[in-house]
């Protein structure tokens, strides 16, 4: 049995949430950096028939899978979908449009040529709207599916984000089961800068059987690995979402989330060695057990350092936290990594 | 092959030991979790985990260095995939190519490679079952079936005061401080039954040097880091100082009763105290046949513990008693052999000549019967029961079970029960239950004056006309060697003219003026001279068989070519070779005389050269 | 009168206080025997044995003579006849006239002129019955019950490390160095949990500021004082480092689950707990109500340890069930309340609306059966116990024995048992002994669909037709205010006109918008209001009538008048004096109020002046 | 209920031992110090009808009670008694003859005054005989009783022995139940000063419920008091007899017999304090269980020194004594008093 056999036997327990097709999976307004600039964003998860690879079984971590539909949306429900989600932009000025199906949206059997261009030309049209960035698996980016994107967006910016989550093909492939390689990733980069469409890479810190220690010191040197590649590189701290194998592994005190201090050291050295590049993180789920935590005392108060930081790259927000819990995390750094497989309780 | 872990002393499933590198290491044993990195100079080192190296090869030719820079008496562990328990053994993890024979190396036992023996196995992501009793108990008996006998154990992540003495009793060797270290970092302060909040406490219940002079609140007022590193120290030596003593209890063959105590803090060990006697095998095979040390039975799990069951299902299995008609059912006394006690010594006085008529057969808890023959035997001469007068009713059934079953098969014309109040109540169970007769002696007070007559009078009776031709001695001899080898050794032992002599129970037996046997009442076994061997090795009961040498003291267990798996440590076995012919005592049981490359497997009393 | 002893905290009979002499001296404590000494300045002296004076006379005037030189704030000790326990009481000894008003004083039980309180009695003699559990037990009970609670309790020349758990549980308050130091010039080296000889020691197993750093072998070869020195300073930190352990057990109220753990290593020790047990009333009038601490439940000793006897007799004694005619019995779950637990969820969503009609008792060991209506109170929502599947035959029939006392009293039309494995046998047993018809509904897994199908289908046959006015919280709240006040007190405190406010199970009753009464989950007990109050007030239960004062905040043991005897630790009681009325938690029980002149009797929560 | 009726009780369930009335109860020969000499003696305990005191219950550490007769003694057979008594005199040369009675020679319900002047004509007349000790209670010590005796023996020295045990009569009535006082004692001496029958007290060390300290105090005090009423002071080690109030207590951990180190600093102490006053001890029973004892060890080394000490009264014989378990038995001198009745184990 392989890994992502067993994330499939997982995958086929858990149930699919009900909900109409005719409204995307979620939609959120918030803030992120426009060429140095805070810029206003609207998230949109578009409900579509899924994420082939998950569907396959897929990331370790990934709960996403479970916010596809149920029976494939129709062309026109995926417009309702973005209607509807673009009814949340009524009150901001300027925005940047995050798009996201839980999946790939270049993958034409996710949303279709002729929906993506009909999306892509409402964005257009929408002339509050800056920047749009879509994110898929680095197999869809070709030269085919940029052109059609950027033929549309001729006054909006276009930028594709990949879940690369690590530069390193072994953890991708044996702890998060990515399916994908390192080289691919590298290969839609670069067709991406021929057509002047920038890169936003997702990296994800400490994937499964990785120690506290191996997992801040890949993503630092992912970070080394990409920092030419990318436009902007944003980090995804492990948090347990539901019917994932991480959730099976951590109900059974085999996975702790990672350390909110891991992020900081992180985010403080990869910046210093790379002050141009954009490096942001947003803690999703920060403080509780399911997701990065440091104590009870520190985790929120660190996690809106980590969001001050994202947004105005500006490291000395980072610079004078602390907390008695930190030489704790020192501790699990030192000790982490001589524990075989069986994480530190903390 | 190289070995650097030999075992010196077991103790059932655990084991004292040395690790021989570049200091000697008594097993068991805590190391500091942080000295296996290898710039720590330990003598025990981790080179990282392979998603640190990227890949196998990496991997590989990391540890290849490393060992060329540390040299040959290091032990170096190999980088592993530290995959979750949930997986292991389902995943395969990269091959790191670093040959046994260069030097001690352990692995992580789920990526062991069968054809290479280790010095060491590490329990990886044992520490994620705590608190799972079944889980854990499985993974480690697991590991230790399946890996050399003579290989240390590493459980890393795990050790807690409280537990480590349950660890240690199912077979592992080396524990870490991760957890105490990290409980430091907590503020957690360790005690030997569990930690202790800082916040919660009001004085420091220590001794240990770091503890000594302060108080409470000093410690609560230092700062993080000093604070820490203060209780990290009391937490790891609370940690030791719990693994010395567990040292010394294996040292005194006294584990059991420790385990029996410490668990008691936390329902979970108690759990895994009593699912462990259900892996009765597992624990038997390490039990030795005695102990230099009495059994204290003082719970209601000394009910299941090994020594128990086996002495009685040996009495079940092994012991036939002598032709007979009449049985006398006789309660236990403090004192042991029971017929050297006051009580016992007037039930046999009121019996007069009637005794050798009569086969004697003793109820006790935890035992359950004891027959009058085995009374010697360890553990029947050798324990100490808490008494109150009241037996519980999981004592009334094993006891009755026992005592039912050997009603069963050996049936009697006459049952006397000499017995009151709970013995008699069990009696009384068992004879309703099998629908036998029992006719009771006492008047509610076995040794008073009525009912030593009413023994003497109703014995007198029933013993009318009956004669037995045997020999209580030989009758004794005999029922030992079928208990210790076998039944039917103690006919092939004791022909029927061989002779019996010195006094109860220092028994010695000769034939034709050559000793055969000598009973060691101490530990209540059966010694055999050569000429008493070449008896029995017919039946190929407890044979060693040996390669091609003459022994001298000892057989370490290289020489040992194969073992009788019967064999349990302290077990009079009897070596065949080409070259000699000799009689000794086990140190190890059979099976890991067969599986291990490295200790004494038989300390050798007599030889003869071949 | 002068008193210059106070306990401060009860965990069953053992208490933490404070000596008030020239320094506090918290209790229990080990004091160093040779600062007896009148030359050697301790706070505590003795200025010798009768037989040294020559007559009373003599030694009353040293005595006095000792006061006057040490001033009041030293506790001097009475010349004893220091005569064996073999006679004591039997032979007179000469009176020693020293008046207990002029500073603290104590003297020898045996002794003791029962007109005079002293502040500390010396349990004399008590040394000899080490290792006689029966006689050690009856003399430390004697002891106990015939002195004032708030006199501290000496026992001279026997503290081992292994038993001082035991002997303070039974409640010691002061105990010496003695055996430690003779042992040490025996080179007998404690431990937790026995003396080794030195001799057998190849390593110390100890963390003390005096062993570390040195070897077995460092000692041994030392000149014998300075040896004997050594190991005495390690004995005497082992043995105050267990005492300190103990103190901190009480502190958290978890001293009997201590003591059922360290008893293990001597089977004397293990008969005591057994037959400490026996003597329900003296531990139980000591036992609190509730403690702060889960009951943990991991050996055959858990059955009769008072909190779980005492919860059965109340189940026995003071509960009546609601009157419905169909019964449902359920196994217990591992959370608690069990109503809150995934299982009891699913069950209760099987019976539907039919659950009102339904009494639900839930078996469990080692409770026995717990009722629905009192399943939040404790110990029933705050046990923790071993789970491995398998129940030994003395849980069967302690809880066969609880379920068939309830079966007995409370006849019900339909009995079903949604149960399977050791819970089905049980009621199999129960219902075959009292030829009742059981109806079961699980297909061997409680919580398969098959399962709980048959059990909705089965409880809608039986409920067919049947109607219940009552309402659930009512009937719990009714059910635990007879539980914790005695039988008919929730008829009382909760008339048909209450309402019941607040979502479960953090119940309040109110009567004409008056709050009566809370239900406090955390430890499952009811408290009142001034107006609940008044409604108990009449059936007397649970009072403590004080002195002609107005209380503030706490009620000392002085100021008490007269005490239910039936209050305990913890219990909610209504205190009535002239001047006042008030609603409060007992610190002590009812007994311990009326006989001390020392510490906080209630901690008032609601007064009326008068 | 008193002490004395608590030893009777014991006394009623002990039998007396059976054996031929005209046999003495025992006969041994010694050797004793006579005016500085180094002399045999022969000792003879006549089985006689009993001591009065013990039978009525008596002192707490006496088993010589089960010593009398079972019925009486005829005259004739106390007689044939001293004849057979003597036999054991055969190789001796010259020697003194101790006499006892389990209870008192001049006790005249024991032995009456013809046999006692029988037999005293036949201790007078063996020229052999250079001294008759004889033991009796005080209050048998009479005018008449010592005329008796010393008008018969004109040639042979005459001493009474008294089982004085202290000078402390509340100890001597309230832990050995001795029956009389100091002053009945102190009488006694002064009548037989007055005939010139010299006086020997048998002093008796720790008798129960007395400390290892409390018993040496007493002892040292005691012959202090008397030193100048005897000739002779003998220390008995209380030992645990059989059928005794003492033997019960040591049963049940409620006695330990001395030490030999207490006998030891007595000696040297006592002797220092009365130079010309001979002070002897027979540590009967010494190294076992029931007697007085060190440790292994040493017992048996240390009780051949205070035997050699009594013969030589040379105190030096005592001074270089040393063992590991003295350091032991110091402790204990300091503990013992602190036990409140329960003895130290050792």
């Amino acid at each position: 049995m392989n890994l992502n056999d067993r994330i499939l036997e997982i995958r086929q327990r858990q149930r699919i949430k009900k909900a109409p097709n005719n409204e995307p999976a979620a939609v959120w307004t918030g803030r992120d950096l426009l060429q140095g600039e805070v810029t206003d964003t609207l998230t949109l998860i578009f409900k579509t028939s899924g994420c082939w690879w998950g569907i396959k079984g897929g990331c370790t971590m990934c709960g996403f899978v479970y916010d596809r539909a149920s029976t494939p949306p129709s062309p026109e429900e995926l417009v309702q979908q973005y209607e509807k989600a673009l009814e949340r932009s009524s009150g901001l000025q300027e925005f940047i449009v995050k798009i996201f199906t839980s999946g790939s949206f270049l993958d034409e059997k996710e949303i279709d040529a002729t929906v993506r261009k009909q999306i892509l030309n409402k964005l257009e049209a929408d002339k509050r709207i800056k920047k749009v960035i879509v994110e898929t698996r680095p197999e869809f980016v070709t030269k085919d599916t940029l052109t059609s994107c950027t033929e549309v967006l001729k006054n909006t910016g276009f930028e594709i984000a990949i879940g690369l989550e690590t530069s390193n093909d072994v953890i991708r492939k044996r702890s998060i089961n990515k399916g994908f390689t390192y080289a691919s990733f590298s290969r839609a980069t670069h067709l991406a800068h021929k057509k002047d469409v920038t890169v936003k890479a997702y990296l994800l810190l400490k994937p499964p059987f990785l120690s506290e220690t191996d997992g801040l010191e890949d993503i630092i040197a992912t970070i080394d690995d990409i920092a030419d590649l990318t436009d902007t590189v944003s980090i995804n701290l492990c948090n347990v979402q539901r019917g994932t194998f991480v959730e099976r592994l951590w109900e059974r005190n085999q996975y702790r989330p990672p350390w909110l201090w891991s992020i900081v050291r992180i985010l403080t050295e990869s910046k210093k060695n790379h002050p141009d590049l954009v490096i942001t993180s947003d803690p999703v789920g920060a403080g509780s057990k399911r997701g990065p935590h440091n104590c009870r005392e520190c985790s929120h108060m660190v996690a809106d350092a980590i969001r001050d930081y994202s947004l105005t790259q500006d490291i000395t927000i980072l610079e004078n936290l602390n907390c008695d819990c930190k030489e704790e995390w020192e501790t699990v750094l030192e000790l982490d990594g001589l524990t075989f497989g069986c994480p530190i309780k903390s | 092959m190289t070995r650097y872990f030999e075992v010196h002393q077991r103790d059932g499933a655990a084991r004292k030991g040395s690790l021989y590198l570049n200091k000697t290491i008594p097993t068991p044993t805590v190391i500091d979790t942080s000295s296996l990195k290898p710039e720590a100079e330990g003598d025990i080192i981790y080179p990282g985990n392979q998603w640190h190296f990227g890949n196998g090869k990496t991997a590989t030719q990391a540890t290849l260095g490393l060992r060329d820079r540390v040299g040959k008496d290091k032990l170096i562990i190999m980088p592993s995939c530290t995959y979750s328990p949930m997986i292991t053994g389902e995943v395969t993890c990269e091959k790191i190519d670093v040959p046994a024979e260069e030097g001690p190396t352990g692995i992580a036992y789920s990526e062991r490679d069968p054809e290479t023996t280790r010095d060491l196995y590490v329990a990886d992501g044992i520490g994620c079952h705590e608190g799972n009793p079944r889980r854990l108990l499985t993974a480690l008996i697991d590991i230790r079936k399946n890996i050399a006998p003579d290989s240390a154990l590493y459980a890393p992540n795990i050790a807690l005061p409280e537990n480590v003495a349950m660890l240690i009793y199912l077979g592992v060797d080396i524990l870490d401080t991760t957890r105490a270290t990290i409980a430091a970092f907590e503020d957690k302060y360790m005690t030997p039954v569990g930690f202790i909040h800082l916040d919660r406490l009001t004085e420091l219940p220590c001794c240990c040097a770091h503890c000594s002079g302060m108080s409470a609140k000093e410690v609560k007022d230092m700062d993080k880091k000093q604070r820490a590193r203060l209780i990290e120290k009391h937490n790891i030596a609370t940690l030791e100082t719990e693994v010395a003593l567990v040292r010394q209890r294996i040292r005194s063959a006294s584990l059991r009763e420790y385990v029996e105590g410490r668990c008691r803090h936390d329902p979970a060990l108690v759990a895994m105290l009593r699912l462990s006697d259900a892996e009765y095998d597992f624990l038997e095979e390490r039990t030795a046949l005695f102990k230099p040390a009495a059994l204290l039975a003082t719970t209601s799990e000394s009910l299941t513990r090994p020594e128990v069951v086996r002495f009685a299902r040996r009495v079940q299995q092994r012991y036939t008693p002598p032709e007979k008609d009449v049985l006398l059912l006789l309660p236990c006394s403090a004192r042991k052999p029971y017929s050297i006690s006051m009580t016992h010594s007037r039930f046999r006085k009121a019996l007069g000549k009637n005794l050798k008529l009569v086969q004697e057969v003793i109820i006790t808890s935890p035992l359950g019967i004891v027959p009058r023959e085995l009374e010697v035997t360890y553990p029947a001469a050798h324990y100490d029961t808490t008494v109150t007068g009241y037996w519980d009713a999981e004592e009334h059934r094993w006891v009755e079970e026992c005592l039912e079953d050997f009603l069963l098969k050996h049936p009697y014309k006459h049952i006397v029960a000499h017995v009151e109040d709970e013995y008699r109540s069990i009696c009384e169970n068992v004879s309703n239950k099998l629908g036998l007769d029992i006719t009771y002696t006492s008047d509610g007070n076995v040794t008073s004056s009525t009912s030593l007559h009413k023994l003497e009078d109703t014995m007198k009776e029933l013993c009318d006309g009956l004669s037995y031709r045997g020999d209580y001695r030989r009758d004794m001899l005999k029922a030992i060697a079928d208990y210790q080898f076998g039944a039917g050794s103690g006919e092939t032992l004791l022909p029927s003219d061989s002779k019996i002599k010195a006094p109860f129970p220092r028994y010695q037996a000769f034939l034709n003026k050559e000793q055969l046997i000598t009973l060691i009442p101490e530990n209540g076994t059966i010694a055999l001279t050569i000429e008493g061997a070449k008896r029995i090795i017919e039946t190929g009961n407890y044979v060693v068989n040996i390669d091609n040498f003459v022994p001298r003291g000892s057989i370490l267990a290289p020489g040992v070519i194969d073992a009788d798996e019967r064999i349990r440590p302290n077990d009079e076995v009897f070596i065949c070779g080409d070259k000699a012919f000799c009689v000794g005592r086990a140190a190890m049981s059979g099976p890991e005389m067969i599986h291990s490359n490295r200790g004494i497997a038989v300390d050798v009393r007599h030889v003869k050269k071949l």
